[in-house]
């Protein structure tokens, strides 16, 4: 909160930073609404309720750097800079989205800005992610590489083992690891021995730290030191967990508090404590509207342009199996 | 198979309580018997199939597990060692990649490279996803890996009647049973016997007769077989339907008479066809009928991609009722005929929507 | 295929130094290749495949890696991603269980489900083991899991000419490239010409031409296929010996083509035969030949059973030239003939003898 | 050592440690003898150098006991009271192995002794035992189960995955890890990024100790402590690292210092300080003279009997692949 203190004299940033979370969370609102309709054509996991992360960590990235995430997508895509138009086309499974409508929403990617795919098999990116950073160790690169997956991907064995081999060849990767306790219905408790995510990864050597509030000042700070020391060298691999909670249900755009695992009160100093309101009523009003008008309108566009984008036409289903120079 | 239930005994259930029943009744019948994997224990308890089981028999026998797919398999054979008989439950097959080496390497092996002084029973129930954008990594019908390997059975029943008697006999195998099931299939309503019996390894079933051609439509694919057959039967060809229920051991026998029979096989995998069970079907009856004449044969199963999420290219991605029609009527009259029937109501696929 | 070189510069060597030698020259070609894997950097280098290259090419572009399959496999993928050309190595092909999920949901996955926007380069290499008391995790043919799945290629090149050329291929593919090799093979001397070339996917080679029977042989096999081949010879039999090189993509057309023209077909697997190699090709030429009359077939591979370790059941688990001779006899003969050729010295299999 | 003092006093003790040990240690020299012959039929990764640690621990169990292992395994069949004809047998790929034949080396078995099999695939066993573990405390039996594995193994993801299960159902399993610092030729520097295998298992809330000399009295003593406490219940898993050096080549009769990855002075203080000649100072000559007259006679019978076993028939090829009741 000090730290946030100081950043409040950073206009800019607030409202760099007020943009992607208010833009992300109307996006995944809208996606929600028009769920029951017709149009997107695959399951969708929100990030509502999460999006500090994916913006406090991309927000401090430079354009080159790369992420890799989750079926849990959504909001790392576009806090990283992913084309909007092309996120919603490939939820309607046009022809115009980011993975020609291949992919859906559990397989977003648009590598010209970054971000280097996500995946449906919880924990499968992470060790793309250290490979990716090891290449750019090779070629002496100063970028770096951010690995974002939940607290069930930790349970993995190939965590221990990307962990492992990140900490041992002292690759510029950033494991971001969205803590928001549950996998599905189970809670963590139920899943890891202990709850000390941070200790088992320092356990092989690596620096871990855990942010406790989700307060994206802190994640954008953290990051943007942990991204520092990366790209200089000095460092080898970084481990970040960040506590959170997830709004709606794992899969779909409603509720799951009626399913009895968990109830709202469990959730609500979380929902109390919206980074998007929070951030909203550090700017001044006019140019807070400014910002939400742009994003509606961006956000009305790109689904209009999405129901307007063809289908794949069917000469499109053996495309691609190979990659076509 | 031991089907002598009383008509009275007989109710009209879901694929997914007759699963549900078979393994209650197992696990009610033999203390030995236990269930885990990824929330089992949770409120949607498996899409249903599991609903239940934990009040029933307690966290000791029901419980939901770690992210850990390969150390939990690992311990499901551990258990099975030790005389126990759990059922490890994957919400989609695609994610039993990560226990292969445990399955391959060590449930398969286990009795034969201790020379029989182990046995591993064990049930790894596994589903198949189908349509709403579950795209490339939930949607694999891996099931050939299984066959492949010597020491595993497979079973993937298509109907309720047989998804309670294979998984009881499932559950009282002294070895390891990879349960394919198929999420379509879990809507699929039939008649169920109210009292016990088992769905044995290695029995076809004809579940329609026929003489023009044979069709054999493996787990869903059965489903869009027996479509297949109505829309046939319109036009004057009569194609016989089989089930092989189990694909290891495989009743290649029937499925060889059959052939022979009507002079004409099509198999409809639910998977890919490269070194997939149609392939196997196929070189066992062009082995059997070598020397002789052999019937022309077609495989049918998913295009040779993976799956793409958008309905455009999914719906050209299966097999369906029509385009196996199509198959058997091109084999029927020896060529290409361009026939393909509009789609009728009656036959229609079931589509499932979101979410997941 | 491109096969230019001039004779003065063709060389007599070993299937080793053969997979080292392109692997050398394709590191010293492109800065983007590396090469890694347990024990690629140890005094016993794979074999010697790996001998010499870490002192070349420095310890970032080829090393050693900690016993972790899987997460090794998810950072070759990774290296793919970033632009590197990854060579992945493993000593056994039963260790590639441990990577499945990685090789089956992302690296076979990952241009198609990504519209393209990405692509793999990628290299597997890993070893089948045979005899001396290899056993049941040491001795597994698995490629038919990899030729399953969409978005694999999967060679295993038989000679120390192909084991060149298709590492050369394999390496410029910007595809994952699942590189099959066999323990027995590394003893194989051949000639091999010093430039580059590359033994391009998708084409078989008819080793010998022959009028009577087909042999297709894989991998080992191959060498197998040859040797009963000359057995056949002496009995008058003119067998056809095939190597299909790639198994993914498959040249079917030159099989077909040959099996039709011989109108027999064996296929040795060296792997279980259920939804094999072999079950895929006789398939094919099934399909082909549907309507018309099709070759009489026949698939030979390992007994359906994990491989045994004493020598006593590992004869008879594996067929070898005279099985695959007595098999391709009674196919041609129309039935069982009883004859099976005294084994001849300049014909034997070599054997190897431990320590591994 | 302290400890050891203490157990000097109980002579039975030393000689059942001795015995074993001794056993052991001629047992493999022996194959190691006759290797280049043509008798043994599959490659045998030795234990010579590493006795202590399954003699240590086997000896502190119980008969109902059970142990996991690796290819690696002679020492802990044998120190668990594995049948000795039978294994001899199966080296020769004769009908009366253990394995009738078809496992080899690397495959041994004796379930009614509590061996209940060895893995040729690093690690795959580790969570074999945490199920059969499981199967114990649900059925309430006082009971344990060892899992012996390598320091190599301890990479595997399934490791960790295993020590968390374990660990989170409190199930009563021992985990051994034999670190005699290599994986074939590469050192456990090369391969995890710190050395601290202790460490990383306690981070998963299990208690982790690690018993740096290799002295099999203190190796005895600590597992029949953690025996007690998990025979009690109330311990969980345990974990022990048991530091050694393997005086032989990975696999195969001979050493491999040549190679010139390790040096003989690099072991050489595991070399002077041997187990199996402390313990035979221990003992009093004529004492010694007669267990170790009785052990070659064992073992020579073995050998004697391994030969007169035939080979399996073919027909057993096809035996075993599933149950036969
Ligand atoms: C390997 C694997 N196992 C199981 C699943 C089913 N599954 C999908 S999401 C999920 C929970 C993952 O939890 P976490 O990693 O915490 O991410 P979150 O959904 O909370 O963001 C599970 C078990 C899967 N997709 N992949
Ligand atoms: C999964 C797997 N990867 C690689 C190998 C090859 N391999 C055999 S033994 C070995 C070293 C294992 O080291 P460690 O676990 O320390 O056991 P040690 O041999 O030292 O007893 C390796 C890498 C294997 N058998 N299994
Ligand atoms: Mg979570
Ligand atoms: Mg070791």
């Amino acid at each position: 909160m000090n730290e946030s203190a100081m950043r409040l004299h950073d206009a800019a940033l607030v409202e760099r930073l007020y943009r992607s979370l208010y833009r992300i969370r109307r996006v995944e609102e809208d996606i929600a609404r028009r769920y029951p309709g017709n149009d997107i054509k695959s399951p969708v996991h929100l990030s509502i309720g999460q999006e500090a992360i994916a913006v406090g960590v991309c927000e401090a990235l430079a354009p080159d750097d790369v992420v890799f995430g989750t079926y849990r997508g959504h909001a790392m895509y576009l806090a990283k800079g992913g084309d909007l138009d092309r996120m919603i086309a490939e939820l309607f499974g046009r022809v115009d989205g980011c993975a020609r409508g291949k992919g859906g929403s559990m397989h977003l990617v648009d590598v010209a800005r970054g971000v280097m795919g996500t995946s449906a098999v919880v924990a499968t990116t992470i060790p793309n992610a250290v490979g990716y950073a090891y290449a750019m160790k090779l070629r002496r690169e100063p970028r770096i590489v951010v690995s974002f997956f939940g607290d069930g991907a930790t349970e993995e064995g190939v965590f221990y083992e990307s962990i492992n081999f990140a900490a041992l060849k002292r690759v510029p990767v950033l494991f971001v690891c969205e803590n928001n306790g549950w996998a599905i219905h189970t809670h963590q408790r139920q899943r890891q021995a202990t709850l000390d995510i941070c200790g088992r990864v320092r356990a092989f050597g690596m620096d871990a730290q855990r942010i406790e509030d989700g307060d994206v000042f802190d994640i954008h700070g953290t990051v943007a030191a942990a991204a520092a020391r990366m790209r200089a060298g000095d460092s080898g691999p970084l481990f970040i967990e960040c506590m959170t909670s997830r709004w709606r249900e794992h899969v779909g755009p409603g509720e799951d508090f009626e399913l009895g695992f968990r109830s709202r009160e469990d959730e609500a100093r979380w929902i109390e404590d919206d980074a998007v309101a929070k951030l909203a009523a550090l700017i001044p009003e006019r140019q807070r509207a400014a910002v939400d008008a742009a994003v509606h309108a961006e956000i009305e566009n790109a689904f209009t342009r999405a129901a307007a984008s063809p289908f794949p036409d069917a000469d499109e289903l053996h495309r691609h199996v190979f990659h076509e120079r | 198979m031991s089907d002598e239930a009383s008509p009275m005994s007989v109710r009209t259930l879901s694929y997914v309580d007759a699963i549900r029943e078979a393994t209650d009744r197992e696990m009610a019948r033999d203390a030995s018997v236990l269930l885990f994997g990824l929330d089992v224990d949770d409120p949607k308890a498996i899409l249903g199939t599991t609903q239940g089981l934990v009040a029933k028999y307690g966290p000791e026998r029901v419980f939901g597990t770690p992210l850990s797919e390969d150390a939990m398999t690992g311990a499901a054979i551990g258990m099975a060692l030790a005389g126990l008989r759990p059922i490890h439950v994957h919400i989609r097959m695609d994610f039993v990649m990560l226990a292969m080496n445990q399955l391959v390497n060590m449930a398969a092996k286990s009795s034969y490279m201790f020379g029989g002084q182990q046995h591993v029973p064990l049930v790894v129930r596994s589903i198949i996803g189908k349509s709403w954008g579950q795209g490339a990594q939930h949607s694999q019908g891996l099931y050939p890996f299984f066959m492949h390997v010597p020491g595993l059975k497979v079973v993937a029943p298509s109907t309720p009647y047989d998804a309670k008697g294979c998984m009881s006999a499932a559950v009282r195998d002294d070895n390891p049973v990879m349960f394919v099931e198929h999420r379509i299939l879990y809507y699929r309503q039939g008649p169920v016997p109210e009292n016990d019996y088992q769905v044995e390894p290695g029995r076809a079933r004809i579940a329609v007769a026929g003489s023009d051609v044979t069709l054999v439509g493996i787990s869903y694919m059965q489903l869009e077989c027996l479509r297949a057959q109505r829309y046939l039967e319109s036009v004057g060809v009569s194609a016989e339907v089989i089930d092989p229920i189990w694909l290891a051991p495989l009743d290649v026998d029937t499925i060889v008479a059959s052939a022979r029979r009507t002079g004409r096989l099509v198999v409809v995998d639910n998977g890919w066809t490269t070194c997939g069970a149609g392939a196997e079907i196929l070189a066992a009856v062009g082995e059997a009928c070598a020397g002789g004449p052999a019937p022309s044969m077609q495989r049918m199963g998913f295009a040779p991609v993976p799956c793409p999420t958008t309905p455009s290219l999914e719906a050209a991605f299966y097999p369906n009722a029509r385009t196996i029609a199509a198959c058997a009527y091109d084999l029927v009259h020896g060529g290409a005929q361009g026939w393909l029937p509009a789609e009728r109501d009656d036959l229609k696929s079931i589509e499932f929507k979101g979410p997941f």
